[in-house]
């Protein structure tokens, strides 16, 4: 029935199977399965000295599988697998079944019927192994470059790090210069560097790199392959196209900045305007604030404009911006410092500061500047979150009046030179690269990683990461070290020259394949791509692609999809074996 | 490349997500990675926690895939239960480490991860991996997802009570089972070590209470007597031993001479081992000194004939009235080795006039007829006995017992300078002893050649001698005559080796010279233990020396080396205000009481005097053990284990290797929140940590249920107190910590889900919803039910059941002091710097920033850089972070190292 | 019943030791809530919790069901109890070859 | 003579099990390491992911003598997928479906998300579906 060879090893684990599953009365029944060459308990499979003897086994008797029932695979497969290369057996013809964490433990209660479970699931082990086929793990070469869309601090600085581990880098920028908001801002928080500097120094770095080519006025237009190669064409001052071969792609596009619809806390009046234009402002102020030949006393900053909205309209922003509150609360610091110097109260008398906020998030080591805007004047007002600020104009001045909570909500009347619209991040408009890239988009319009936890600068699809603000708000440091974060994923990925993928992916049976186009739309990897067979349109996997999940395979109308290690033949052989009587005789009459 | 040891291109410190992180991304990259972590698992914190926010993905369903991933990496070594010595930087830019790995008294490759040696464990010890809310065993694995999934033992050294025994008995483990109530294996655990338990728990001295840590708190566990109870009742149960002889017999034979203590204890170690033994006694009855030498109101001949048959059982033969003149006779008889074990039996002289007179005798020889049962009548007579020993009490109390009228002991030093045990002074003088200090017969006076009285002088204390104390002085003039009926001399006995003169090396106090280590004497075959070595001891100093010749004799007839090797593997013993200091809040405990009989009439009779303890008071005495070693050494779980993985003598493995380039990965520490004493936290059993909730929370839980942790009643009023240790001058941390705000919404999501009918109330100064999805989740906790308050809280008040009185200023309403009642109080505490980070590196050192984190000198454009060329961080080391801000970080920091590896390969 | 706890944690845990064969007459008679436990062994009912649930987390006693209405949880012992001494010998006997 | 042992845990409904390598299959696992007890006529076969199983393998299971085939799916904790449970779901509507033209009983099907230290649930799982099970009765 099988000239299959497998070698099958009971365990007792010290008691700990054999207390409550009779191993010796498995080993008898199912030594007569058939393809079973060789049939053994040992006290501890996993000891140095039952292995010497399996793998002995494996040499004399010319095993072709191999079947552990011991432990949960958790624990064991890998010590196994090692063993099975040793031996020179193919280490995925080596098949671990767990008696002792789901059998002799859970089933302490009824030994008999334990014993009858492990026999069933020790069968189902030698039905799979019989199936087996020797796999190899596949290798991938992959192309020692990248493309670094977007030349922000986040883009500059992963390009620079790849480049020092040896990878080339292209760098695509839409505008025609580098360093994106950054390059605009003077002294930015937590380090009171200015924007334009770090920018200075990062381009430099960049140009003194010869392995890194920048394109400015340039696009991505069109995409093809995957992880490890990818073809791109990139279009350069609106004309002419450069193709560019790359193992990897991160996105780091970057924000915008909220534009406040007009109205909007009064926005669109003189003196009201958005954080970023008051930065702007201050940061070119060399001593006293002032605008229009009038100095600036005092400042209403309304905070969360255009973040936090929930229940809005269609263009609502619900997110916390996470930048703003820092900024806002540095940015005041910084007005103050122009208009007062760095001195004590006394020497800003007459300059007011009023900061009307929801929640002061200033997290982390923020708390620091938040404090020191708390012991320098600024004065904190807290809206309740229904129960936004107005803002009007009363006889020339603007006029903002809050119910400040603080004070249990009763309304304040401030008199403003300057409204401080305190902005927050939107996404970046980027519908054609989202088309061409195929990324996916969350529902703030930022790009979306593949695990908001564990995985935060990698997407659905493989070698395509995103960096720096292109996937949320973050501060500068935040935004430099996502960047980096993504250069580490893309070298984790190129560095070594190709990529060694496990065997246990899905395969098409291109005789059944109509081509249907349901598992193309299933896989959320784009492992599945349309090819043709002898004229015949068929699906392929991409086997780099493929992380052998499986959603493809209930979808196929057709049958026409397996996963090595779990095909139909594997699956239901072992269903048979499971649910198969056990009969006391098996034990003297050998099934044939 | 490296002094010594093997290179990896990167050392990753810190197994927690972000140290995971890296090593996988450098791992990937084809660098070789030495993950170090100094905990049993890595992990970290993260696979604690019920789940994460803002995705409520189970914690541990996200962990234990990068876990595995770790540890099967081919390009990384994680090295768990590891600790960094120190981090040096050399000339040629990379680094020299060295580093321990601590012992894990399992051995890992045969531990299955079954638990057995956690269920038989006798040691109940705080879990640290559930924030102690429950205890866990001495011997445990970490939690059912650890990586790697094996047992360990905590030992933080010997027990001082262990550690004192001369003999090695395990006091603590002893200890230990008597408390589970395992006495039978208590019994079984003296005899691994001293086959006399009976006698032992009678009239030894316990050295091991002196030492007990307990003794400095409001007294000593009573080890002796609760061994006492322990041996009673195994006697009691099991009157023969339940064991014959070995079924592993060896042809060589052994000679032992005496049998005393030593003898006996040398017989039984020498029979286990398989060899025929033969002891040879002088006197008519087994036992030495511990039939002739003790009375019986303290050491009952039963219990001594018991412990005998311990040694008889396993075919000893002990031949009585056999005086051993030779030693070569013995070798002529056949005999393969000789253990010489005799006692100090030759009495020693004063060489006062008189001394020869009838009534005037040696201690030994009063003692032995009195132990044998020889009729001697005191009655109304007075006796003297000089000396200061312990041999000076036993004939004085036995002379009481024999009807004397007056007992005198006379003394030629101080009460200071008394070799003789306080207790055993205070017995006597209480069952009436006279003591007289700095006073000594110079002279016996006889009338028929019987003493009648003797002459005394006056002594005082001159400089020290030889043996270190004060030399006492006769002081003229200061004769008295005393009327004595009966004089007992207990000075300077020697042992009685003269008849072996001729035959072997002797010292000149008449000891047998020996190696001290082996207790080899001059002839090789001849082994030698106890007084005649040491001159006289204790029992118990003379079993320790016994075990020890045999040992040395089993390895000389095995043909090994003989030397200090495998004798004595105890771990060196732990210091008792360490152990102190591990339980700041211990309350003094009611050590049991003194239940001896009155003195008054014990003094008549030759019952034992010492009562015993009831077994409720025992168990009770046996909790008042510290369990200052951890680890009691009982040695359950070796019986347990059906791997045979415990090994209880590893010893701590140093490395030095080198390294390319370091991560730093040790992220942070938790606030203490005993350190904010009005939220009652560690007074008030329902105020409790959110780190404690979320183990509540999760499927792992401590507990069955979300229940209180007053009494198991279901909350259904739970409050949160953010900003607990965080934004707090008073305490010392002005930083915001991150991630209470969002993981407090969690729990707060979580407990509606638990418990869909209880309030909870976050009491909050700000939420801090910053990061992606954040704000989000918290509308979706508000939308769920979960009430925000907004005001930070000022006082936690326990009031009737349980229940907690917060008091409380609600920013957002005028005058807002005001209180509300909870039963359960959950502390948002913060995280704070891990200052271990700063102390890895010698030389150079690694700076930190203002708060105690590691700096990053220049974060905006490197961050994960540090102070230090080669050194990278990661994680909440350098920030408060969440875990996609540390996954991020690491990133930073793993693509810099390898950047930095690329450059030293480059030659830069 | 609740009072503020004096005693030290780890001393109240190593009571477990002593205190579980109590605990366990006690159920052997029926279930038990924590503060039914704590009055019969004189114990102040936050220490019973610790020994309660360490012998629920080594498998000596289980919650029956539900907590009730009053909000405890009544314990009884768990059918399977730890494996007895003697049987771990006798397997570990039979383990040798 | 055939001294037949019941082919599961003493005449209890025979379930098959499909668990997923990453996340419920060591959920599984815990309940047997904390002792927990459920009927030995539970077998687990494990896959790699939920959303891969196919209608036709667990009808093959009931027509093959299972009383009932549960799917301890990923959840949100999917390695894999972020709509996990979606697809899984989708994956057991289909199979229903298939049952249903196949004259088995659609409730022999069961799905819940089972975690990696999800242990209770999975076995208060088993036991409600044994009881249903049994309430249906051998088909």
């Amino acid at each position: 029935m099988t000239d299959r060879r497998i070698g099958v090893y009971v365990c007792s684990c010290g008691g700990n199977i054999s207390d409550y599953v009779d191993v010796a009365r498995v080993r008898d029944v199912v030594e007569h399965e058939p393809g079973v060459a060789a049939a053994r308990t040992h006290m501890f499979t996993c000891s140095d000295a039952s292995q010497q003897e399996i793998i002995e086994d494996i040499r004399n008797e010319s095993l072709d599988g191999l079947v552990v029932a011991s432990c949960s695979p958790k624990l064991h497969l890998f010590t196994f697998r090692a063993m099975a290369d040793r031996a020179g057996l193919n280490r995925y013809q080596y098949v671990q079944v767990n008696l002792r964490e789901q059998c002799s433990w859970a089933h302490r209660d009824d030994t008999a019927l334990a014993t009858e479970k492990a026999i069933r699931l020790v069968r189902a082990g030698i039905a799979k192994a019989r199936l087996t086929e020797p796999l190899a793990t596949m290798r991938i070469e992959t192309t020692p470059k990248v493309l670094v869309i977007g030349a922000g601090v986040a883009g500059l600085r992963a390009a620079l790090a790849l480049s020092e581990l040896g990878l080339s880098v292209f760098i695509v920028e839409r505008s025609s210069d580098v360093g994106g908001w950054t390059r605009r801002w003077g002294k930015m928080f937590p380090h009171q560097q200015q924007g334009s500097d770090i920018v200075a120094a990062l381009s430099a770095r960049v140009r003194h790199r010869e392995n890194i080519t920048l394109f400015t006025n340039a696009e991505v237009v069109e995409k093809s392959g995957s992880v490890g190669k990818f073809t791109l064409q990139i279009r350069v001052d609106g004309f002419h196209t450069i193709p560019l071969v790359v193992g990897a792609i991160i996105v780091a596009t970057g924000f915008d900045v909220y534009r406040p619809s007009p109205g909007e806390f009064g926005y669109g009046q003189d003196g009201v305007m958005t954080l970023a234009e008051f930065k702007e402002l201050v940061d070119r102020s060399p001593e006293d604030l002032s605008r229009g030949g009038r100095g600036i006393k005092d400042i209403v900053y309304i905070y969360c404009v255009g973040s936090r909205q929930s229940g809005g309209g269609d263009d609502a922003h619900s997110y916390c911006s996470r930048y703003c509150c820092a900024t806002a609360v540095h940015t005041a610091i910084c007005a103050r410092e122009v208009s007062c110097g760095l001195g004590p109260a006394k020497d800003c008398i007459g300059f007011h500061q009023f900061h009307l906020f929801r929640d002061m998030r200033t997290y982390g080591k923020h708390e620091i500047p938040y404090e020191d805007a708390c012991r320098k004047g600024c004065v904190f007002m807290k809206y309740g979150d229904d129960d936004p600020p107005k803002v009007d104009r009363v006889d020339g001045r603007l006029r903002v009046r809050v119910n400040d909570q603080y004070l249990g909500g009763e309304e304040v009347e401030i008199d403003a030179d300057l409204v401080v619209l305190v902005t927050g991040m939107v996404p970046r408009e980027n519908a054609a690269l989202v088309d061409v890239l195929k990324l996916p988009v969350g529902v703030d319009g930022f790009f979306n990683e593949i695990h908001p936890k564990l995985r935060p600068v990698e997407t659905v699809v493989d070698g395509e990461l995103i960096a720096g603000t292109a996937q949320g708000p973050k501060t500068l440091p935040e935004s430099v070290a996502s960047g980096l974060s993504a250069a580490a994923k893309a070298a984790a990925l190129l560095k070594k020259g190709y990529v060694d993928l496990e065997p246990f992916i899905a395969e098409v049976d291109t005789s059944r394949c109509v081509w249907c186009g349901e598992c193309l739309d299933a896989c959320p990897y784009g492992a599945v791509e349309k090819t043709s067979v002898q004229g015949k349109e068929v699906a392929r996997i991409l086997p780099s692609l493929c992380k052998g999940a499986g959603a493809c395979i209930p979808v196929c109308p057709e049958n026409a999809i397996e996963i090595a290690g779990y095909t139909d033949a594997q699956v239901e052989v072992m269903i048979d074996a499971l649910v198969r009587e056990v009969v006391v005789e098996e034990v003297a009459v050998p099934v044939t | 490349m490296g002094n010594g040891g093997s290179h990896y291109d990167v050392l990753v410190v810190g197994g927690g997500i972000a140290g995971m992180e890296s090593a996988l991304t450098l791992g990937d990259m084809g660098y070789t990675v030495l993950l170090v972590e100094k905990e049993p698992s890595i992990g970290g914190k993260m696979v604690l926690l019920s789940k994460v926010f803002p995705t409520l993905d189970c914690a541990s369903c996200i962990s234990t895939p990068k876990m595995a991933a770790t540890a099967n990496h081919p390009g990384v070594n994680a090295l768990t239960h590891t600790e960094i010595d120190e981090i040096i930087k050399r000339d040629g830019g990379d680094f020299l480490v060295r580093l321990h790995r601590k012992p894990t008294f399992v051995d890992p490759v045969a531990c299955t991860g079954c638990g057995q040696c956690e269920t038989a464990c006798t040691v109940a010890l705080p879990d640290q991996f559930h924030y102690e809310m429950v205890a866990r065993r001495a011997a445990y694995i970490p939690y059912p997802q650890a990586v790697p999934k094996k047992a360990l033992i905590e030992r933080h050294g010997s027990s001082p009570c262990s550690f004192a025994c001369p003999a090695g008995v395990k006091a603590h483990g002893i200890v230990s089972l008597v408390r589970c109530g395992k006495y039978a294996e208590a019994f079984h655990l003296h005899m691994e070590d001293a086959p006399l338990p009976g006698c032992l728990s009678r009239a030894c001295y316990a050295p091991c209470e002196a030492e007990c840590t307990r003794g400095q708190l409001e007294g000593p566990v009573p080890i002796r007597l609760i061994k006492r109870f322990m041996v009673d009742r195994y006697y009691q149960e099991h009157p023969e031993p339940e064991y014959g002889p070995p079924e592993k017999r060896r042809g060589e034979t052994v000679a032992v001479v005496g049998s005393g203590p030593g003898g006996l204890t040398a017989a039984f170690f020498l029979a286990r081992e398989g060899y025929g033994v033969t002891v040879f006694e002088a006197a008519s009855e087994a036992g030495g000194v511990l039939r002739l030498g003790i009375p019986s109101y303290r050491l009952p001949k039963d219990v001594l004939d018991r412990d005998i048959k311990n040694v008889t059982a396993l075919g000893v033969e002990i031949r009585t009235n056999s005086r051993v003149r030779s030693i070569n006779e013995l070798k002529e008889q056949g005999f393969d080795a000789v253990l010489l074990a005799g006692g100090a039996m030759d009495p020693g002289r004063m060489g006062a006039p008189g001394e020869e007179l009838e009534g005037v005798v040696d201690c030994l020889t009063f003692l032995r007829e009195v132990n044998l049962g020889r009729q001697i009548d005191l009655d109304g007579k007075t006796v003297m006995v000089v000396g200061g020993g312990n041999a000076a009490i036993d004939p004085a109390r036995a002379a009481l017992r024999l009807g004397a009228r007056k007992v005198l002991i006379q003394y030629r030093r101080s009460r200071a300078e008394m070799p003789a045990h306080d207790w055993e002074v205070e017995a006597a003088r209480a069952e009436g002893v006279e003591f007289q200090f700095l006073k000594a017969p110079q002279r016996f006076l006889g009338i028929d050649g019987r003493v009648v009285a003797t002459e005394s002088l006056s002594m005082r204390l001159g400089e020290p001698d030889s043996s270190g104390r004060r030399r006492p002085i006769p002081v003229d003039g200061s004769k008295q005559t005393i009327p004595v009926d009966l004089v007992v001399l207990s000075i300077g006995l020697r042992p009685g080796t003269t008849p072996f003169a001729p035959e072997l090396e002797l010292e000149k106090n008449g000891r047998v010279h020996v190696n001290s280590a082996t207790l080899q004497t001059s002839i090789p075959w001849v082994f030698a233990a106890g007084d005649a070595v040491s001159g006289p001891s204790s029992i118990v100093d003379a079993i320790g020396q016994a075990r020890r010749a045999a040992f040395s004799l089993d390895r000389y007839l095995n043909g090994e080396v003989l030397g200090e090797a495998g004798f004595d593997e105890r771990l060196p013993v732990v210091d008792k205000q360490a152990v102190l200091a591990r339980s700041p809040s211990l309350a003094v405990r009611s050590p049991r009481e003194k239940r001896e009989l009155a003195a008054e009439g014990r003094a008549r009779s030759f019952a034992e005097i010492e009562a015993p303890l009831a077994e409720t008071e025992v168990r009770y005495c046996a909790s008042r053990c510290l369990d200052c070693g951890g680890c009691s050494e009982c040695r359950e779980c070796v019986r347990a284990c059906p791997a045979n993985a415990i090994s209880l003598n590893m010893h701590p493995e140093e490395e030095v290797l080198s390294v390319g380039s370091v991560i730093v990965a040790t992220g942070f520490k938790l606030f203490d929140a005993h350190l904010k004493p009005t939220y009652g936290y560690g007074r008030y059993p329902n105020v409790i940590t959110a780190m404690q909730m979320d183990r509540l929370l999760s499927p792992t839980r401590p507990y069955h249920h979300l229940v209180r942790p007053s009494d198991g009643k279901v909350p259904d009023n739970i409050a949160f107190v953010l900003c607990t240790g965080s934004r707090d001058y008073k305490v010392g941390n002005r930083l915001c910590s991150t991630v209470c705000c969002m993981y407090s919404t969690k729990q707060a999501q979580l407990i509606m889900g638990a418990l869909p009918l209880a309030d909870v109330t976050i009491y909050y100064i700000d939420i801090r919803a910053f990061g992606k999805g954040y704000e989000e989740f918290f509308e979706q906790a508000k939308a769920m039910g979960v009430n925000y308050v907004k005001g930070r809280v000022a006082k936690i008040d326990q009031v009737d059941g349980g229940s907690l009185m917060l008091h409380y200023e609600d920013t957002t309403e005028r005058g807002g002091a005001n209180q509300a009642e909870h039963d359960l109080v959950v502390l948002s505490i913060g995280i704070l710097p891990n200052a271990d980070a700063l102390k890895l590196f010698e030389g150079e050192a690694l700076a930190a920033d203002p708060f105690g984190y590691v700096r990053e000198p220049n974060e905006s454009i490197d961050p994960g850089r540090t102070s230090i060329d080669g050194v990278f961080v990661a994680g909440t080391a350098s920030a408060a972070r969440d875990i996609p801000d540390s996954i991020l970080h690491s990133g930073a920091a793993s693509v810099q190292a390898a950047g930095y590896v690329e450059s030293m390969r480059n030659g830069r | 019943m609740a009072e503020p706890s004096t005693r030290d944690v780890a001393e109240v845990m190593r009571d477990e030791m002593v205190v579980r064969d109590r605990i366990t007459a006690l159920i052997r008679n029926g279930p038990r809530t924590i503060p039914e436990l704590a009055e019969a062994l004189g114990y102040p009912s936050p220490e019973v919790v610790f020994w309660v649930m360490a012998m629920w987390r080594y498998g000596t006693l289980v919650p029956t069901g539900k907590a009730g209405a009053d909000g405890y949880y009544r314990y009884r012992l768990s059918e399977e109890h730890p494996v007895p001494t003697e049987q771990v010998e006798a397997s570990h006997g039979q383990g040798q070859p | 003579m055939s001294a037949s042992a019941d082919a599961g845990g003493g005449g209890d409904p025979k379930i098959l099990v499909f668990s997923t390598n990453n996340i419920s299959d060591p959920g599984v696992d815990l309940a047997g390491g904390s002792h927990m007890h459920y009927s030995a006529s539970v077998v687990v076969l494990p896959v790699p992911c939920s959303s891969g199983i196919k209608p036709s393998w667990i009808l093959h299971a009931l027509e093959a003598g299972f009383d009932g085939v549960f799917i301890a799916a990923d959840g949100s904790d999917c390695a894999y997928l972020a709509d996990c449970t979606t697809r899984t779901g989708q994956v057991v509507q289909k199979a229903q479906a298939l049952l249903k033209r196949h004259q088995q009983d659609p409730r022999r099907l069961r799905m819940a998300a089972i975690c990696s230290v999800c242990a209770e649930s999975f076995v208060s799982h088993m036991e409600g579906f044994r009881e249903a099970l049994t309430e249906i009765g051998s088909g």
